[in-house]
């Protein structure tokens, strides 16, 4: 049994204030992960839930005990340090069986080395164990990191990037010896990333953190369809969400629509008019580049507008799309658009968010939550 | 044209920059040649001639046992100091480590023997050991009978503890400065992989600060293969104190017999020369094992 | 600067404790000579340890303005001269060691070429070398070559001391500096001057200051250099300590106040430096 | 100015009248041992150079130091030491190496030496000491060249605490085995404290030999030579003197006796810890400190213990200064000499603490006897000790030094528990080794 | 003028054989992305051109003359260290003004000052001037050392994965700065990544490295749509490609086709008869998951399959097709699959791959070149 929960936690440095009261539960046995920008504060978090930071204020409950003043090797943890933090005297196999020589596991020789191999196996530096981490590439000493943290198989794992130096095809498959590993462990890990696509193929609980503060705490369908606010909506999801500035105003359609300032931009509005907070008409209209769909059939609905630039991602391009004053990306599997060819774009009600222009936050949060997201 | 010039760069650029130590120790190393032709010889001080005679001054002392005394007494000293010295003075590095309030009174505390000159130190030490001295008012006041401190049979270690209280904090700002060298992040991510304390020194601190605790050694292992001042100062050289440098000063300022004394000098001069080859070439390991840079 | 430990205070107190317990061993015969340089001399022969005593400025005022002292113990007045003197050679030669023994030891941490090791072990060797064995040979040669009671011999022979030691623990600071933080100082532009000037001096500047003080300490309490190599008008303070050593008596008072204003210079150094002796924050990321 | 030196100096080419200023314009280097004469001395070297127009430089060392130094310095043969303080045995190596100047022809050259000099006052036993032919043998002791000057002389006495001996009815003993017991005597409780009887140099040098040793041994008819120099200090009579010397040490002396030098004996018996100690005379200066002793106007003093024959032989030494032979400038050097060693420095040097002085007149200067006055019955053993007993105990030889150090050694294993019999034959030995090697032996007559 | 030439250079480390003769051409002014998975010798490969390595064989260009023993301080270049290698007792600022005080560049205290704001500015890491290194997240320091390469200014800029710290955002950011920078400064860059996207969209040469061998050099459309083996066709594209093991068959299909062993999976062969390599009948089928047509109706023509698992992806799904005893990954914007359903996959000839079984090498590559890749 490990849950780990943070009750309003501060982490001053000085006159930073990296982390400014956050708090979160994680359950037992559940994957939370820790998605936030640079400087965040992923990594003071971590670091306080392992004991290495000192807590400015705020109170962190491991197991429903509170360890604000327990030291890091009397707590069942294991971490992935974002500098990886070899021993450089040791060799990789010496590295990982680091933990588990010492008293709090103390496994004596054979069980060391089943387990050191079995993980440089899943972790695929097997041919690595004689050498020290100097004698490494980058995601070499990742992978070593990581290692050394899972055979020790503690309560809880905390991982800070773990695999952001690793090619995309061993990422994915880390990903999911990862998943393997906590399942059959029953470890609660709390993973941080700046990689929303990691967050969301892993995590069962999603923190988005920015500025030290949290912005979302939810599934991953949560946080993906039902951004809090214009911060995480812009987070998640590649090429990022569109968002124009628009009025809500009364026209002749049956319903209330967004219209941008120059009235280049029309859309319906997702909202009744009886569900929008009171005086509330500036909005900010949010669509995935996915969710809009481009047609050169200007004879179609949609919103009128010209192809700006088109950049190759393989096998889908981005469009931008020039709209009065904005520009739209969209992301369509067509390559044949020209610049500036007149297209129309069209978009489904239910792919519309509304965000407060002022502060950001999303307006439909009071629908119901979506339970879309995969396994 | 360039490659001959980063060659050049390669082969002569390190020379160029150790050449001014090089020049000042190449100045000093014709005294050290001066010395072994003079072991060589049947210089004394008193006589105005000099003979060449070979080796006679070096089979005269192996025939001697006061000699191969000497030799025993000179090796037990270095043991013993450095035995406590070295240990000693990583535990107080260690304690020294730790930032706690009040550490950097202590850091400086603890430091302060080290600057009092040998000599003076010693004959300090002798008026707190003498037989009505500071020590044994203490012991007296636990009710033991004074101790003849500088007597024979004790003379050798209250001379080791004169010897330890001076050089310990030596042997500890050297640590000190090595553990505050070491990165930190291992000791981090030791402590999350729940290492006892122990655990980390033995597996952790001792083997990165190996480079460091050998030059501890080194250092004092040389100093005291050749201690002189402790011994003039307190005993000035009883039988039991009589180590190699002790003797060669009898020998050479007192007996005039600058040869014998040089041959002495040059007999501890190798056995301290042998003795830290062995040290440096483990250095040479150990900073690499420290650093896992093994080539 | 953050500390990742947070100490109980059981752990702190423990700490203290041990510390306390060590400072007593490292202190007590200071303060018995800091005592005995305030005390007359027939309290400091007393049979029975005094610790209780009227103090006096006498010792202070006989050494310092020689003046006011017995019939039979006349005061050293020259020991200020001692003190200059031990002054002047032991900050040249630990500037001379620093000069030429800190390149020298990057040299030796960063390069590879042939003989390095011998070249080390060399300069170490010098350190072997008993000082009553090379101070004759020595002596001689300083009357050839007029270096005799002059500053410059002394701070020459004093590399003895100082050079062996700064090469050698300085070396182990280089060698732990990661070697792409040079690496990278290098595709910046600089030539070797540069790295060593901007980036390895200063990120051993911490092992540096301590080592410049091991150095002049050992200087500072050397004595059968300047006994031998120099003369009234060069003695270090060390010869001028042992001068308290009278013909009839040792006039310990005085020697201890002697000794207390010896220590004082490389005491101040210890304070300045002692800040170099907590890791700053550039220290503990040097190490690749 | 001229240069009125160097190794072929001869002092008889120098005539006509007196004159000080015969060397004006050079500079003379002295070195000089800590000791209350150079303290007197120094102050007034300004007198020198004003009567003589020669400057001085002067290098000030303590004992130990000043013993390695000097030699270093005359060993170099180079002349950088003109003038330097030294004595009856060390002068022994140097006539040896043939470091030091002759004075005999300058102190007869009336060209060189002034009509008020007054070699005469000398105490005859103080101009012998620094005499010698350069041949080993007893028989040879203050015959030869004069090599240096006297400034002060020491010969050994016996202080006692007078108020313990009054306290425990006892006299100051008149031979070996009465100090033993007087020693155990006053071994005893004070206050709950320990207190001994006697106290000694014993550290494992020549000096822990030559002073109230070498005296009570001398006393008691031993020598360290015999005749033909071969080493006597196991004979029977030796053996038997050293067995006493040191069971009165064992049993009534220092806890840590083998590292007891000069100063720390001076200071256990200032301290008042001890009762009795056979030393050298001046050091009552020191006991007779009201500032600094504990045991001031409690000591009595007395001649040294007589030996089985009645006889005391109480050794001595002096402080003399002598001239470096490779001066480069000998003329300068005695001027010096003679004015450090005239009637008026030597008084004043006394009056400064410079003790015993080695003049007569300077002895029985009223303002010089009032100094010790109320130190017992010290005036009067001392005039006694120089005019009848005392002289230097070592056979004259240039290894004094390694001699008197092994001899030392073999006295600490005694102290230690070997028997008397053994260690010290061992020490013969090695000593009949080293006067062997020294190539003296050659030249007994 | 920069122009940066290899040819057969290898670099060993004592036994272990980092690069094994890898010869490639960097154009001027172009970036030039050296792809490959961890441990492929991109790092050893980045070091040497830097002259930070000893070259163990062969030969390094720049500008056509041979600088294989030319000290790093000589060259014109800048490198961002994998490991950032900031100097930790400068603040940000002296960090990425200590190379234009280098003697090379040599700037005056207001042109530096302007330097620095500018590269700050860009890389979002003003208010950050003024702390140390350590007092950085790992984020800020990796765009700090990104920022110290910048400011010089150098003609060859080497970036070992510069931006695998940053999110998603601003990684995007730091690509349109990057392009930006190089077009204004006409900077030759050599781009270490083990990030397809990333070099996809950067790049207009990619290296692919694995074990120290170049698998293929060419354009990013070449590189995706063409891959010159397996091993490429993998590194690239995520989902990775399917690959299916087949029998080239003789049918009663007008053409050729591919069969796997079971024969539950068949597709057109996309090379005619002829131009198949004699013999070569054992082949691997690629096809890439977007290239997958899904459909629930099993009327349509295409292979026949059942939904085996489906991951949610944010837009996308991946949705696995067990086809006989293979699992074809199949990319859909449909999340409405049912574990088991029976569907059918369709794909287009045009779409298949064609690898030899044995070598691995890539059947299909003497045709056309695809031209169809974006800006
Ligand atoms: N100093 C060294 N000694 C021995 N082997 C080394 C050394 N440096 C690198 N290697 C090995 O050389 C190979 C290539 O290393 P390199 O650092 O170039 O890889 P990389 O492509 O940069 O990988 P990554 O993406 O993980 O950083 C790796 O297998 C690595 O283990
Ligand atoms: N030792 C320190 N002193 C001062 N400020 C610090 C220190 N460590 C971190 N910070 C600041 O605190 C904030 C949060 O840092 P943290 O390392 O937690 O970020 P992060 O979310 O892990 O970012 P990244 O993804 O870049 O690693 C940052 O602005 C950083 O600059
Ligand atoms: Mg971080
Ligand atoms: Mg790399």
């Amino acid at each position: 049994m490990s849950t780990v929960v943070l009750k309003d936690v501060h982490k001053d440095y000085g006159k930073v204030k990296a982390v400014r009261g956050i708090s979160f539960e994680c359950a037992d046995r559940e994957i939370l992960a820790i998605l936030g920008p640079s400087g965040a504060g992923k990594t003071s978090t971590l670091k306080m839930i392992a004991g290495l930071e000192s807590i400015t204020m705020g109170e962190i409950f491991e197991n429903g005990r509170l360890v604000n003043f327990l030291p890091p090797e009397k707590r069942n943890t294991a971490m992935v340090f974002e500098s990886y933090a070899l021993y450089p005297h040791l060799s990789v196999y010496d590295n990982i069986a680091f933990p588990l020589r010492s008293r709090s596991v103390q496994l004596k020789g054979e069980s060391i080395d089943a387990r050191v191999l079995e993980v440089a196996d899943m972790l695929q530096i097997g041919p690595l164990l004689g050498r020290k981490p100097a004698e490494l590439s980058g995601g070499q000493k990742q992978r070593v990191a990581l290692g050394r943290a899972l055979a020790k198989r503690a309560e809880v794992l905390l991982l800070d990037e773990p695999i952001s130096h690793l090619d995309a095809k061993l990422r994915h498959h880390m990903r999911r010896e990862l998943k393997k590993y906590q399942q059959a462990l029953n470890t609660t890990v709390i993973y941080v990333t700046h990689d929303y696509l990691e967050a969301l193929a892993l995590a069962s609980t999603i923190v988005v953190l920015n500025m030290g503060v949290i912005h979302q705490t939810g599934s991953p369908g949560v946080v993906y369809n039902r951004p809090a606010d214009t911060f995480v909506a812009t987070l998640i999801g590649q090429p990022r969400i569109n968002l124009v500035p628009c009025r809500i105003q009364n026209t002749s359609a049956p319903e209330l629509e967004c219209i941008s300032g120059d009235g280049s931009f029309r859309v319906p509005c997702p909202l009744p008019a009886d569900q929008l907070p009171s005086g509330c008409r500036e909005v900010l209209v949010g669509i995935r580049p996915q969710f809009l769909q481009l047609t050169p059939n200007l004879d179609d609905d949609g919103i009128a507008g010209e192809i700006y630039v088109s950049e190759y991602m393989g096998t889908d391009s981005i469009v931008e799309v020039k709209v009065g004053d904005h520009l739209l990306k969209v992301l369509t599997k067509e390559h044949g658009y020209r610049i500036a060819q007149a297209v129309k774009l069209q978009v489904l009600k239910k792919d519309i968010m509304l965000f407060d222009a002022q502060t950001g936050k999303n307006l439909l949060n009071h629908r119901e939550p979506d339970a879309s997201h995969g396994s | 044209m360039k490659s001959r010039e980063q060659r050049w760069q390669d082969r002569y650029l390190p020379y160029l920059i150790i050449l001014p130590a090089l020049v000042l120790t190449i100045g000093i190393l014709y005294p050290f040649i001066l010395a072994i032709i003079y072991s060589l010889t049947d210089y004394r001080l008193v006589s105005p001639v000099r003979h060449f005679i070979g080796l006679a001054n070096y089979l005269d002392s192996f025939r001697d046992i006061n000699f191969w005394y000497s030799l025993g007494v000179t090796l037990l000293y270095a043991a013993l100091t450095i035995s406590i010295e070295v240990p000693l003075g990583l535990g107080v590095a260690m304690l020294l480590n730790h930032e706690i309030r009040g550490i950097r009174s202590f850091r400086f505390i603890l430091i302060i023997p080290l600057m009092m000159p040998p000599v003076i130190a010693a004959l300090m030490w002798k008026m707190i050991m003498a037989e009505n001295g500071v020590m044994n008012y203490f012991i007296g006041l636990i009710g033991a009978a004074p101790v003849p401190w500088l007597a024979n049979t004790y003379s050798l270690l209250s001379i080791v503890l004169i010897d330890v209280w001076l050089y310990t904090p030596f042997c500890a700002i050297i640590l000190l400065a090595g553990l505050q060298s070491l990165p930190k992040e291992p000791y981090e991510s030791a402590m999350v992989d729940r290492a006892s304390g122990f655990f980390v020194f033995r597996r952790l601190t001792l083997p990165m600060l190996k480079p460091f605790l050998i030059l501890a050694i080194l250092f004092r292992t040389i100093d005291s293969l050749k201690m002189f001042d402790l011994v003039y100062a307190t005993t000035k050289g009883s039988h039991s104190t009589m180590l190699m440098q002790v003797s060669a000063y009898y020998e050479a300022f007192r007996w005039y017999n600058m040869g014998k004394s040089l041959s002495y000098m040059i007999v501890i001069w190798v056995v301290i020369f042998i003795i830290s080859r062995m040290l440096v070439s483990w250095w040479n390991r150990a900073m690499q094992r420290a650093t896992g840079t093994e080539r | 600067m953050k500390q990742a430990q947070q100490y109980s205070s059981k752990r702190q107190i423990l700490i203290w404790l041990a510390l306390a317990g060590y400072a007593v061993f490292a202190l007590f015969p200071l303060i018995w000579v800091v005592m005995m340089s305030f005390k007359s001399h027939i309290d400091i022969i007393s049979p029975i340890p005094k610790f209780i005593f009227t103090p006096s400025l006498d010792n202070y005022k006989a050494i310092l303005f020689g003046g006011q002292s017995t019939q039979y113990e006349v005061g050293q007045t020259d020991f200020l001269l001692y003190f200059k003197n031990s002054c002047i050679i032991t900050i040249s030669a630990v500037l001379l060691s620093l000069l030429a023994g800190v390149p020298a030891a990057y040299a030796l941490a960063r390069y590879r070429f042939r003989f390095k090791d011998d070249i080390a072990f060399t300069f170490l060797s010098f350190r072997f070398a008993p000082e009553i064995a090379v101070i004759i040979p020595i002596y001689i040669l300083y009357q050839k070559l007029h270096l005799y009671n002059t500053y410059v011999g002394l701070i020459f022979v004093y590399q003895l001391i100082t050079l062996p030691l700064i090469v050698w623990i300085i070396r182990g600071y280089f060698e732990d500096i990661s070697v792409e933080i040079e690496q990278a100082a290098k595709l910046d532009g600089y030539s070797w001057w540069g790295v060593f000037t901007k980036i390895a001096l200063p990120l051993v500047k911490p092992g540096l200051a301590s080592t410049a003080v091991l150095a002049f300490i050992f200087a500072w309490n050397n004595f059968i250099f300047g006994l031998i190599l120099g003369s009234s008008d060069t003695y270090p303070s060390t010869v001028g300590t042992l001068g308290f050593i009278s013909y009839e008596s040792v006039l310990w008072g005085q020697m201890a106040a002697a000794t207390v204003i010896t220590i004082l210079p490389p005491l101040i150094l210890a304070v300045f430096i002692q800040k170099y002796l907590v890791r700053g924050l550039t220290m503990g990321a040097i190490r690749g | 100015g001229k240069q009125s030196g160097g190794s072929d100096f001869d002092p008889a080419s120098i005539t006509g009248p007196f004159r000080w200023d015969r060397a004006a314009g050079e500079t003379i280097k002295l070195h000089l041992n800590k000791h209350p004469f150079t303290e007197s001395l120094v102050p007034t070297l300004d007198e020198f150079t004003e009567l003589t127009g020669i400057a001085v430089e002067y290098s000030i060392l303590s004992e130990e130091e000043y013993r390695e130094k000097i030699i270093i310095e005359l060993s170099s043969q180079s002349g950088s030491v003109d003038v330097f303080m030294t004595g009856p045995f060390t002068e022994w190596s140097y006539v040896r190496a043939g470091w030091l100047e002759p004075l005999e022809s300058y102190l007869a050259n009336p060209a060189l030496t002034n009509e008020n000099y007054d070699p005469d006052d000398f105490f005859p036993v103080c101009l012998t000491a620094n005499r010698w032919n350069g041949k080993p043998g007893y028989s040879n002791y203050g015959l030869g060249s004069q090599w240096a000057i006297p400034v002060q002389v020491e010969t050994y006495i016996l202080a006692f605490r007078k108020d313990w001996a009054a306290d425990l009815q006892l006299t100051p003993p008149g031979n070996y085995k009465e100090y033993y017991r007087f020693a155990k005597a006053m071994t005893r409780d004070i206050d709950g404290r320990r207190v001994h009887g006697v106290t000694a140099r014993g550290i494992g040098t020549w000096s822990t030999i030559a002073t109230g040793f070498l005296t009570g041994f001398a006393s008691s008819g031993c020598r360290d030579f015999d005749d033909q120099m071969n080493c006597t200090i196991n004979s029977p009579e030796a053996v038997a003197f050293t067995e006493i010397w040191i069971r009165t040490l064992k049993e009534s002396g220092p806890l840590a006796w083998t590292s007891n030098s000069w100063y720390d004996t001076k200071e256990q018996f200032e301290s008042g810890q001890y009762g009795m100690w056979l030393t050298v005379d001046f050091f009552a200066v020191g006991f007779e400190n009201l500032e600094k002793s504990r045991i001031a106007r409690k000591v009595g003093y007395t001649l040294a213990p007589a030996g089985p024959d009645g006889k005391i032989r109480s050794n001595m030494w002096t402080w003399a200064l002598a001239v470096n032979r490779y001066s480069r400038q000998k003329l300068a050097s005695w001027l010096f000499v003679q004015w450090a060693t005239s009637k008026e420095q030597l008084r004043a040097a006394a009056l400064a603490g410079n003790w015993n002085p080695s003049r007569q007149s300077v002895w029985d200067d009223p303002q010089v006897a009032s100094i010790t006055a109320e130190w017992d019955n010290y005036r009067a053993v001392v005039s006694e000790n120089l005019q009848n007993h005392a002289s230097v105990c070592f056979t004259p030889q240039p290894e004094v030094p390694a001699i008197g150090d092994r001899w030392a050694r073999a006295l600490q294993e005694i102290w230690s528990g070997t028997d008397a019999q053994i260690a010290l034959d061992r020490a013969a030995a090695d000593i009949d080794r080293i006067i062997e090697k020294s190539g003296m032996k050659a030249l007994i007559q």
